[in-house]
């Protein structure tokens, strides 16, 4: 079949599913009538789609934890503590990443030591292992919505079975699950995969199912400036929407300025509001999500509760539908449930003390809501010129080009020839736009931003400061001067 | 071609965090050495390969997402099979699951083969020191 | 004496000198020549108003904590640590609350208890009862700039000790030291009594050495308008640099509300600026500071996180000189040094983070300016009426007419007439304005503010409404919204 | 002249934590009671005269500041010594200098002779519950 952005007939869909579901044992439980009755039972507060709508209308910003263990009772007591202990708002199921590469044999192998060992030998939940049943344990034992959050370039038989089972948003997207998370997968192949997941929930939505879903905004979490990750959102995002999809969060890392997260979040939903419609998805519901730092965190856990708390306070101040939380381990392994929950709870002391406070659209903040908007015009308008009017061809032709290119990627679809930095303000830069097809303005503007911040620390702007950056918030600071 | 030592980096198994894989390779060869750096995703077929290939003095690998236990056993091993048992095998990122005392997984890796285990966060500079002295 | 602000000659200081040494028996050690030839030896950057004119200039905001122990080396051990640990840029040493009430008995006897149990019984350091030479012990231990934090409404001994044995900045203040900190002590009385250790710091000044004086800003910490605050701040600041004060920090105690937060410091700065110059004390150097939330705190301690983290943020925004820090065991008791240096190292984190990033002038924070400025001249203008030109004479008419007033006060000179309740965007106004001598304008303003916050709650603006927010932060929010 | 039960409410030693204090005051009277407020500042005499003087049911006794321990101590005796043995004694607030485990305090205090002892952060509605059931 042919890569385009078109919605997928029911034949091709059908002629592809039960080679999906006999990837693995478990994909045979996979009951697409029974699934739809079974999600018509599920009430609307452990609805993940009519919980955000709802955040929406009511300005709440809702909070969310990253967690998942190797085994279903563990992992049920996780959520149910982050819950809890934690007051999180929407709970998360965080996939291992042998499961993310397919490798089902090396998961069985993670279950059973981690069987033996009495502890999670695994960095997420085996949800394809687990199965339809298994699945349901989970759902059926937390009260509260669950997606699954991942990081998988092939993630058709995962959305089957956790669908399947009772999960009401999915994350990923083909280039956001592609180009951080695999080196030599097309993105060809991940784009296609990933319009097999959205017709699926497209399918769940014809039979008046809402699965929400959900681009991974991030990508590296490392300096990606903002107009890169919503270029990349916006076109998942439509992608999602013309295979049927209808409920829509797009996200955003992290940087660090508050003046830019701002207007990235502001300029994030203007955006793509505008583009959905004239691409004729109005009737979409979109919302946000804001990243807490998705880079290196501090080692000490003071220090990360120091950046775990700008990002709450910046996603509070950004009025973004939900946060993803950090935790005071960051740095330093999967976080105990303890630490966890510990996140969570600085996080919502954060927003509730802020939520009813407005940050003014100073002119400061509309001036970064027009860069944002422009930079970001600039490459959705040539994916689509280089796509010759098809986001999902352009996708891969701009990649090619470096006209999409996300930095510090191990995929080598994506060019690399970007390098971000911080601006001296702590804004995030470029230091080099490689090809991205920005105006002479916009060129302009990076580079003197790129020579007062040189200026400022006396040294020429050069790849030392992007490992300075690389490295600035983990030894506690913003911005990577040098000493 | 150059009389470089070279040594092989790469992140093993189902990993795929690039950014330190792409500071280290900067460092090292700044530092004068040759890297043959594999990227991230790496089987450990593929390091003992490019090892034997080019003749390196050094494996560096890296895990950070946490499955290192598993993903790095049997590495010494393969080493010896392919015929490089002397090779220097370094390890370094975020090994195991969840924080923990470093002097635990140190003596673990130590135990599985490794000449050194770095602990999460390392500089750069830690690990070019010891090559300066581990291959003279 | 007649109470006047008017600079005390020598001979009225030394009137009275004798008497203050002998106060307790390790006044007598006190010598004045020695002390400023010790002082003259103290290196730069072991030196309070040094350290703090640098901060001002270079646009730094240094971090500050509360800590004080009852024994010598055990207090010494403490401070080390929150330089080491914490990373703290400025040391304090805060005084026992016996010492405070010149109680040197009872401080006697917590001495001896805390050596028999081997740990502090006493909740500061009883500087009075250690002599010059125990707390010279301390000076000369740590090497950061130190200062004596008390809450005493007669500190004259207290001065003269910690200051002889080499401390270059001192707190408190005839009002701020007397109306939060006492019951019955009249405010002519400390005042005066203030007026004393103001003139010893002239002293000092007239000698060449320089010592940093800095009245209390937070008053009670809870709830206290911007504007009183600063009436209060700046007639000391007066009270001070006319007996001789040459290096002032003005304090402020975050209210919850960020806009408010940074107008307050920046209203502050311009107003004592302008005042200062007005009343001929231009050549005083003023810096300012900002303290974390001095009300109840959250028990839980992720959330005390996000409470020190806000304060940090709002600091930096400010660009106030230095942050007085708060630790994670704020709600529950007297921090460990370990607690102590989280909250600075939270706190470090997010300056450095934020203090490359600068908070636009915005009209919504010009307007909070005019405001905070307009009050508070109404208060200072009428104090200058009552008390003939005279800000100490006036600042005593002016507590016993309510243009002076302190909410939650425990001094029966404090009329207790005012209420503050946050608005609905959670800034601290008036519910009930006493007899402040505002304008009509600013008594509709503070009216239209908690009737729009009663709207939004259904409820009538009450002093249900007080107590709710007296317990909101403590209880994760900064509104105390109905249920 | 009311038939209201009195209690007599007071910060106790050098502390002079008044916020709880005015709420306390406040919430007690509001579930009427007749509140004696001693205010801030307390000393231990002017407790037990206060509660004689207006033959109170009970001396609420806050402490914040960290000296409880030492303050507190005695307090009983000197209504025994007063004639004054029965009545019930409460304290609260932050007792002891530190972040300390409660029980240990609790029993601490108890041990002094208080009836009943209150954790940091207590809402006044558990107070006035108990002196529902203390003072019939
Ligand atoms: C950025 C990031 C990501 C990005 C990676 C983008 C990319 N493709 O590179 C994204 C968002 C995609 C991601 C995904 C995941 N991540 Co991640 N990630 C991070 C994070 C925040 C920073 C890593 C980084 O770039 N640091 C900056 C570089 C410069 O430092 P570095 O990687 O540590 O490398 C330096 C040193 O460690 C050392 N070093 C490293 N290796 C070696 C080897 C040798 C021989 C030597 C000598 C030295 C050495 O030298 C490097 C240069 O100084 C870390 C946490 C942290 N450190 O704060 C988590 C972290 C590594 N991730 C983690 C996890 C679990 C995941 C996921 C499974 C998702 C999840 N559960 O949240 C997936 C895994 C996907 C996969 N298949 O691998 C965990 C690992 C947990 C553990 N070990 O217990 C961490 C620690 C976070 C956490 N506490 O949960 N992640
Ligand atoms: C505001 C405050 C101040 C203000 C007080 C202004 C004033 N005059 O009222 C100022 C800044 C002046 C101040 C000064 C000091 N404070 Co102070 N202060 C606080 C703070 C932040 C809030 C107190 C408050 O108002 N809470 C709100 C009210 C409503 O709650 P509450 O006081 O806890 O009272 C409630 C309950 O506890 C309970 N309760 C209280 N007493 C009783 C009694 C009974 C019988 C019952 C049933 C219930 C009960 O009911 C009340 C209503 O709900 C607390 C820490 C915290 N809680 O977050 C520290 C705190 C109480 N202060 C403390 C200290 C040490 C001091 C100082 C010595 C200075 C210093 N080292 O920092 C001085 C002491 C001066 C003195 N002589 O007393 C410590 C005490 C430490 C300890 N016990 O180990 C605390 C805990 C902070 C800390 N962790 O270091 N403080």
């Amino acid at each position: 079949m042919e890569l385009k952005n078109k919605k997928w007939t029911h034949d091709e869909f059908n002629a592809i599913r039960q080679e999906v579901l006999n990837q693995w044992p478990t994909g045979k439980d996979v009951n697409f009538e029974e699934a739809v009755k079974y999600h018509e039972n599920i009430p609307a507060k452990r609805h993940f789609a009519k919980r955000l709508v709802k955040a929406k209308k009511n300005g709440e910003t809702l909070t969310q934890p990253r967690a998942g263990v190797a085994l279903i009772d563990e992992h049920i007591n996780l959520l149910n503590f982050l819950k809890k202990e934690g007051e999180a708002d929407l709970l998360p199921t965080t996939i291992d990443s042998y499961t993310r590469q397919n490798q089902y044999e090396s998961c069985q192998k993670g279950i059973d030591e981690s069987l033996k060992a009495g502890r999670s030998l695994l960095n997420g939940f085996p949800a394809v292992n687990h199965g339809v049943a298994g699945v349901r344990r989970v759902v059926e034992s937390v009260d509260a919505p669950l997606q699954v959050r991942h990081g998988t370039p092939d993630a058709r038989l995962l959305g089957e079975i956790t669908i399947a089972a009772g999960y009401t948003s999915y994350e990923g997207g083909g280039i956001s699950y592609n180009i951080p998370y695999a080196k030599s997968v097309s993105l060809e192949k991940t784009i296609f995969d990933w319009q097999y997941c959205d017709r699926m929930v497209g399918l769940y939505a014809e039979h008046g199912i809402e699965i929400n879903r959900e681009p991974f905004g991030p990508l590296t979490g490392t300096l990606v400036p903002p107009s890169i990750s919503h270029a990349i959102a916006i076109i998942e995002g439509i992608l999602a929407a013309e295979q049927g999809v209808k409920n829509i969060t797009l996200g955003y890392g992290q940087c660090g300025n508050l003046i830019q997260d701002i207007a990235a979040i502001r300029a994030l939903e203007q955006l793509a509001e505008e583009f959905m419609t004239k691409h004729g998805y109005g009737d979409c519901v979109l919302t946000t999500v804001f990243h807490q730092w998705m880079g290196g965190f501090p080692q000490d856990e003071a220090k990360a509760f120091g950046v775990i708390s700008w990002g709450a306070a910046t996603a509070a101040l950004a009025k973004a539908t939900k946060v993803i939380v950090k935790t005071p381990h960051e740095a330093l392994g999967i976080p105990t449930k303890e630490a966890n929950a510990m996140g969570l709870r600085t996080t919502k002391q954060m927003i509730n003390m802020l939520k009813d406070q407005a940050f003014p659209l100073t002119s400061e903040l509309q001036t970064e809501i027009n860069i944002i908007k422009a930079e970001t015009r600039c490459i959705l308008d040539k994916v689509f010129e280089l796509g010759n009017g098809d986001y999902a061809v352009g996708s891969v032709r701009a990649f090619e080009a470096g006209v999409l290119d996300v930095p510090f990627a191990p995929s080598k679809f994506s060019l690399n020839k970007i390098l971000p930095a911080r601006d001296n303000n702590g804004a995030v830069r470029l230091f080099e736009v490689g090809n991205l097809p920005f105006t002479p303005d916009l060129v302009t503007f990076h580079k003197e931003k790129m020579a007062e911040r040189a200026k400022a620390e006396g040294r020429a702007p050069s790849f030392q400061m992007v490992i300075d950056d690389i490295y600035a918030i983990s030894k506690g600071h913003l911005v990577g001067r040098p000493r | 071609m150059t009389n470089k030592v070279k040594v092989v980096l790469g992140v093993i198994g189902a990993d795929c965090h690039a950014v330190g894989n792409k500071i280290l390779n900067h460092a090292i060869a700044a530092a004068g050495y040759e890297v043959i750096n594999l990227g991230v995703l790496v089987p450990q077929e593929e390091f003992v390969n490019a090892a034997i290939e080019t003749d390196a003095k050094a494996i560096l690998v890296a895990s950070l997402y946490g499955h290192g236990e598993i993903d790095c056993r049997g590495l010494r091993d393969r080493c010896r099979e392919a015929g490089i048992e002397d090779i220097k095998l370094y390890v370094g990122g975020n090994l195991v699951v969840g924080k923990t005392d470093f002097d635990e997984v140190e003596k673990k890796f130590l135990g599985m083969g490794y000449n050194r285990v770095y602990e999460p966060g390392t500089l750069p500079d830690v690990v070019i020191a010891d090559m300066k002295e581990d291959l003279k």
